[in-house]
């Protein structure tokens, strides 16, 4: 009675990799295949059963099976469901991840995004068959409108850096449109990188901005840096810092005169919804994240939405189509505008995202989203105060949504670093600050608490950020060997990077 | 209205007690005045989650649904596909759902894993070495596919076949505006590419395998051409195909890239669905790769462990001479598509994209017998195929859709040369009965 | 600069009782309230807000609000996925708790128990609003009658027992109808608990009738038990031990001669699904566990369904309203049998579970669900076979889809007991085995590993239970101390027996 | 077919040969051949997933769902309330759906606690102290609060009020012939329950609060007029009316049964539901509480944890001694309900209970405008109301159908003495402009 061979793969079917039974590794899909297992099964059409051999010609006939896991739809769900027992989530606890806005993502948007009037729909579909979807994207553009101030928009961009780049050609068309695209376009040195990048992508050069003392763009240096070449400045306002641009009217009037245009990095409104609006401060154009701002739940990485809007004079070169109504015939219709910069996205953009956001807009309404401000503002600026004496501030104005804390002082003391502080926070019971970002604020830790953590939240987040530094001067090593809890210990990243394994091979 | 900040008036008072302030208005003070707001936004009134969810039924009433309300014939770049309720079920755990980019990786292993195991699902499908994590859509994927091309060549023009999806190519333009890439469109004989005969020293050759009127171009063919001028061969590859089909990679693409949609998403009115791709294993991974990319190593203990890895590649490190600017992608939907091509596994996939071929091929059996109605290319397809119609195409399919049916997508406007022609697709979700009355409907729609 | 009590609640917001990060207890729900907070929201339906001493007399007006708590939905959805992390589940791996069938529930299922125009009926809804639900009701009934052998069954019972005590109610009817209700059933000494506590209810005595040696049930002492006063017999076949009674044609002889009524626990029909019929095998009536053999989820403990079938003679008496279709009319009707026994439901049954496994059904069909009997019972004996030497079998008849081991040996030699070795079998990464049950096995470990587990996973848990019986002679600690891989170690039962505290308390 | 056994046959094989046998068949050899079957199952062929739900989608469709395709004003003991999405998704989190009863506490604290809290809040809600982790119903429910009566007081006959919903106390009857208890049915009058004079040794009086016909009964004489015979007062109470109405248990109430599907449930054509049950903490709760209870404790390192407790009450320990047979109850039911009621809070619950009370009472003003429709009794009613209708209310209700209303429940069949009856029920969901078109279809349905 000896074992056979086949039966034994000692991984199968335990459950130690979740977090809730142990802290194994758990194996990969490709370790839990067997040959001829499957959880396939497919309608039966009744169709006549050609061979592949009628269908195809020969040379295009695949020869050989394609190489995924063959496994039982039971063990499928299990090893995804262990996955998700080895992943943090807003769902399970606070988020305070900077520049990310990990807000609560209402299920109400959830269900929204699953209506099959909705998610059955073809992109293709004539006009008269998605009047529903056009009036959604109608309303949501409007919306978007009213919060920035602005006058015209395209929900086509997947994401924040596709908006960005959205903006940038924007940007060349509107000045080739005046007879020269210009050559460069300005931004600060707090400028989240995708900036810098889409400024590469859209053909210009990206020529920084030094910050004041104050950590707000240092006005005499833009005015030296302007001139008829400078398409245009890309401003975060509340900046990356979490503070609020208060010459903002004056870097406007600057850049208008010489011709450039303002552009509003928006991926964080949160600190502004009916506060202040970016087309009244001056800026052209804006690209929200809908995936920050407005709740939709970012996935683990994705897919977010990044809508852009614009001035009236940047309207006619917006990517198309667009939707109108057209009052006349009482239906929504699609148009393109006359001078459009062309396509963005391969259909009308992250349709669903755009779904859930605008549930989230018609729930809270206007003075609701004023709430939203009030309430990110009140939580950040709490939690500031609440941790000054342990930490720094090189930038000391007040914060809006979100600041920036350095740990310099306590590398400089203890050895241990943000990085350190960042894994022992872990412990804690919460998601770590982003790290080392911006770049102009030495071992940075960007603390974002949102609104929709309690007061008692963020005092407890307050609390643990106070006990990690009190921490690091008594015990460093709690700090560096962190963090112990979780399903790994630190993971070795310089490695990953070596010794490149990117994919699952049966021979390693 | 449903209110998800939990702060109550007590609760401010007493923060705002804290910091010694008197009321929430001044949190702003710093801000100058002359660009506050000085009224409301000019928004309805805030709605209950019940009057939410009643106002998004009034929407979706007002769409006639291609998968529910129609019987759908269309594709072209979205497809009705059957979508296991066991991968719906795991992709929208809140686990995967609600967290970010996995920068900390040891709370992102569930994350991390998924993507690595879709990276290796679509180095299986596509017959290549390296994937990364997801790009935007199909459009996007195409236009980071010869960005890619562009720097590892050191050079600025792209030859595009016209049998790339029209949206697809219209991105390339929008986005060279940026890159300044020249871009030469080669046509179609017959639905098969005719490259020029001078390619001018391209980066790449961009080619659709099925291409968008669902011909089986020569990719080995591509491949050749592309070698003999030092470019590089861009496959735009379907992945259902590619369960039947010889992948790319094997006949000699150097990046293959394309829409994952029918893995795990329904077609969503367009969106959010998975831009693929992957490329060989050569020297240009390191420098030039777009969007993030999972690697194995390990943690403090030697366990195994998963983490984003080669970010020097990426915007937040290298920032204006990144290669793409890309940060947020399509994580959910790539694990989403990860789940489903393992539900599927070898013999699913085949089983899926040979029940399309089946029932296209019966299509096109009823609808040939239809007077005036043909094949309006030659080529040899696989479940699309564009039709020659008697009429405009549009009156057809209005009175298709008027008898139930979504028809497919008419031609005419992008290509012209095609004359009145209609793109049908058949996938594995349509049986013989709804073909015939397909087929049956369609005939009625042809007569004058 | 004092921090305001209000915001002081350290637990808050934290995900430290979540297994990801750390081990910490999850605080109740009530300890997260803070007051006047709120999750709800309702629609403005327009109807004059009068207020509420204008509608109600004062003397019915609640003096005080409900204590329940005031937490935010970001706080709700935090707390109840937290408390997600912290319980075991099938879809995270294997569950051979036996005489559970702890198989995988198909998402399949799920989807279908979600279909709006199902869940959106109400059960007082006129016959011709919910003929889908009548065809479907029909449609189950007939299948389990065939899947049983019977001509006739009642879908009202909410789970096994219920079914049991329907089961018994019918038979009093019965006995009833010919002149004598009787007094006495017998039940084998390895039934389930269920069966002489449904016995009680149903107004009868339980008898109990030994097992021989072979664990089947004593033919000899039953036929000295039989008389006219016994109305019946319930046995489980393949029984508690996972056994087949093989002498059932004889006992169901003996039982009829007496007038007698047999009866069929088939909570669980896994093993004889295709293979055996009780109809065939001279069983009167039958309840199933939709929640076992049929796949629906059992809930954390429900809801289930426990649909009753009988043969043709004992139709008349079944709860009633049954469905039936009215050829003519080309509809489905309510009807009740004209002796019915009246109602086990307040509607009826628990719709949704009826309609989950009739999806089960529909989609294997008959073959298929064969093809789950095979497999289940091969599981099983593969398993059984691999742990013999390990794990004694006081009753070695071939197992069929589960069997009983016993852990006396181990315990008398290491002091390690069967308690202690589930608890170890935890940290292995599954759900143990039953425990002590059936009662007539010393140290009882009860194994079902069902089909829905993977041959792989199976050599798993063969390696798991080889591993620590092992173990217990070489270190007994590790049992006895176990789990300690678990949010919890170790929990006191007797302490909550003794100190009673099953509701929160602000005071306590 | 979908096909969840992963077995291949070379696994099969595998395992057969490690048994020494050769095929399946040879499973089954000890089983006489006499009873084995000899044929298949006569069952349709399997189906694959997609057409299990076109199957599906075909009952669906064959219904007209209250909640979706009419407009509803029927209750009686099943309703439609605002289902928050937030509730939904939690409580249908596999952890708890699929687990078993948790017998192994050290792997089910999440659904321990979760019982513990939906205790916690049913105590709240009755008003008394000591409440059990679900029944299957209200009906079991109620058949339990009085055999646990009969068990406490060691009497055999129970005084049921007619207020008390038709299908429970069929229920009572039905169980009633198992138990052998006798009932006595205490007839209503204008509405209210009139006690019989001779209460003839009762182990109990159960009463509806508010009772079927919506009526506010006085729950406090009930419970003067138990106590003084030496009986339990029972009381079936409607939890959503709790969240306005003086507490049962404050009225003195022994025990609270009750139908909690209000809170997490859907209607779902009558079930799954969950039957609630709470009791004063008197010397019975440790020997006759039925069903499942959680109680808290410690682990090992004494920090806080959650157990099934008092066990040796049930059927598991004391066989047939147990006072009830209960196991599988209907835990995730619970759970939901108290996920929904912490939604919902103190002052929610409220608000929720004044909001039917208003369209009621809305209802109310419209309908008794219209000839020859009045309240069928006096009483003050709370969301609830019966009416008498100038014809058959079959027909009254087959008309509003038509109007794309579900009415309400006829309650000539079960209330004779009401005469042409139509029990309507108002809850939150209903707004002012579909009662308003609600009374003008009455009016036209009562018109000859
Ligand atoms: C300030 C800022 N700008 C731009 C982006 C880029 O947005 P996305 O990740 O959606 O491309 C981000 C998000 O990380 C951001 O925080
Ligand atoms: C053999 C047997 N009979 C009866 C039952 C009782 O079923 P339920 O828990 O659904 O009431 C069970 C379930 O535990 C069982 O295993």
């Amino acid at each position: 009675m000896t074992v056979p061979p086949a039966l034994q793969s000692p991984g199968a079917g335990r459950a130690a990799s979740a977090p809730l039974l142990g802290h194994e590794a758990e194996p990969t899909i490709f370790e839990l295949s067997a040959p001829g297992r499957r959880a396939w099964s497919f309608r039966n059409t009744g169709v006549h059963e050609w061979a592949a051999e009628e269908l195809v010609p020969a040379e295009h006939l695949a020869l050989e099976p394609v190489a995924l896991p063959e496994v039982s739809e039971r063990d499928l769900v299990a090893h995804a469901s262990r996955l998700s027992h080895r992943n943090y989530s807003v769902d399970l606890g606070a988020y305070p991840l900077g520049s990310c806005t990990m807000k609560y993502n209402p299920k109400m948007c959830d269900a929204v995004a699953a209506m099959p009037g909705l998610v059955g729909c073809h992109p293709a579909q004539p006009e008269s068959q998605i009047q529903g979807w056009l009036a959604l994207m109608h309303g949501l553009t409007e919306a978007l409108c009213e919060v920035t101030g602005m006058a015209a928009a395209t929900l086509q961009p997947a994401a924040g850096a596709a908006g960005e780049l959205t903006g940038l050609l924007l940007m060349r068309a509107w000045h080739q449109s005046q007879g020269n695209p210009r050559t460069k376009v300005l931004i600060p040195d707090s400028a989240h990188g995708t900036n810098p990048a889409s400024v590469t992508l859209g053909g210009y050069e990206a020529v920084t901005v030094p910050s004041n003392a104050q950590g707000l763009v240092d006005l005499a240096a833009l005015r030296d840096l302007l001139d008829d070449e400078v398409a245009g400045l890309m401003l975060t306002n509340p900046n990356t810092l979490g503070l609020f641009e208060r010459e903002i009217t004056e870097i406007a009037a600057a850049l208008h005169e010489v011709g450039g245009l303002l552009y509003y990095d928006g991926a964080n409104l949160n600190a502004i919804l009916g506060v202040v609006r970016p087309g009244d401060m001056g800026f052209d154009i804006v690209h929200m994240n809908l995936h920050k701002t407005f709740a939709t739940p970012h996935g683990g990485g994705g897919p977010g939405a990044g809508p852009v809007a614009v001035t009236e004079r940047l309207a006619p070169f917006l990517p198309g189509p667009l939707v109108r109504h057209d009052d006349e015939a009482e239906t929504y219709r699609w148009f393109t505008p006359a001078q459009s910069i062309g396509r963005m996205h391969l259909w009308h953009g992250n349709a669903m995202v755009l779904a859930r956001a605008y549930s989230y807009i018609l729930g809270y309404g206007g003075p609701g989203l004023r709430r939203v401000a009030d309430a990110a503002v009140l939580n950040a600026r709490y939690l500031k105060e609440r941790v000054r004496g342990s930490y720094d501030f090189p930038f000391d104005d007040p914060c809006m949504h979100e600041f920036v804390a350095s740990a310099a002082r306590i590398r400089r003391e203890t050895g241990v670093k943000a990085l350190d502080l960042a894994k022992r926070f872990i412990e804690e019971g919460f998601h770590p600050p982003t790290m080392y970002f911006p770049l102009i604020v030495d071992e940075a830790l960007m603390v974002e608490p949102t609104e929709t953590e309690s007061p008692q939240t963020v005092e407890a987040i307050a609390q643990a950020l106070l006990r990690i530094a009190e921490e690091a001067a008594t015990d460093p090593e709690a700090a560096t060997a962190a963090p112990r809890t979780t399903v790994v210990s630190r993971v070795d990243e310089a490695r990953a990077a070596r010794d490149l394994k990117v994919r699952w091979r049966a021979e390693d | 209205m449903p209110d998800y900040v939990p702060h109550t008036d007590a609760e401010i008072d007493a923060m705002l007690g804290f910091l010694g302030l008197d009321h929430l208005g001044q949190l702003y003070d710093h801000i100058p005045h002359a660009v506050r707001l000085a009224r409301g936004l000019d928004l309805p009134e805030g709605l209950s989650e019940s009057e939410v969810i009643s106002a998004f039924d009034g929407f979706a009433q007002r769409n006639r649904a291609a998968a529910t309300d129609l019987v759908c014939f269309a594709g072209g770049g979205a497809y009705e596909h059957e979508l296991p309720s066991a991968v719906k079920a795991m992709a929208s755990r809140s686990e995967f759902l609600t967290s970010y980019t996995p920068y900390q990786p040891e709370l992102a292993q569930g994350v991390l894993q998924a993507l690595f195991e879709y990276q290796s699902m679509l180095c299986a499908l596509s017959g290549l070495d390296v994937a990364n994590a997801s790009l935007y859509d199909g459009a996007s994927a195409a236009v980071e596919g010869v960005n890619l091309a562009a720097a590892a060549t050191g050079r600025r023009h792209v030859v595009v076949s016209r049998g790339i999806h029209p949206h697809v190519r219209a991105a390339l333009h929008t986005y060279a505006a940026g890159s300044g890439l020249a871009i030469t469109e080669a046509p179609l004989a017959d639905g098969v590419t005719a490259w020029p005969a001078d390619l001018a020293e391209p980066a790449c050759l961009l080619v659709a395998y099925p291409n968008y009127l669902g011909v089986l171009e020569d990719v080995s063919e591509a491949a050749r051409l592309a070698e003999s001028n030092g470019a590089l061969l861009v496959a735009y590859a379907d992945p259902v195909a590619s369960g039947l089909l010889r992948s790319v990679g094997s006949m000699g693409a150097d990046v293959a890239v394309g829409e994952g949609q029918p893995f795990g998403s329904a077609m969503s009115f367009g969106g959010p669905y998975v831009g693929l791709f992957a490329v060989k294993d050569a020297a240009y991974v390191r420098r030039w790769l777009p969007g993030r990319l999972v690697g194995e190593t390990v943690d403090a203990d030697e366990r195994r462990a998963y983490v984003l890895t080669l970010s020097t590649r990426e915007q937040h490190i290298r920032r204006e001479k990144a290669s793409s600017n890309v940060c947020t992608n399509q994580t959910v939907i790539a694990i989403a598509a990860a789940f489903h091509m393992a539900w599927l596994g070898p013999r699913g996939i085949r089983e899926m994209a040979l029940q399309c071929a089946r029932g296209a091929r019966y299509l096109r059996d009823c609808l040939t017998m239809i007077a005036g109605v043909e094949p309006a290319v030659g080529a040899p397809t696989l479940y699309e195929q564009a039709y020659r119609v008697p009429r405009s195409p549009l009156v057809v399919l209005d009175r298709l859709a008027d008898e139930g049916f979504l028809g497919g997508i008419a031609l005419d406007g992008d290509y012209p040369e095609l004359g009145n022609a209609i793109l049908t697709t058949v996938t594995e979700t349509r049986t013989r009965q709804e073909i015939d009355a397909f087929a049956a409907a369609f005939e009625k729609a042809c007569s004058p």
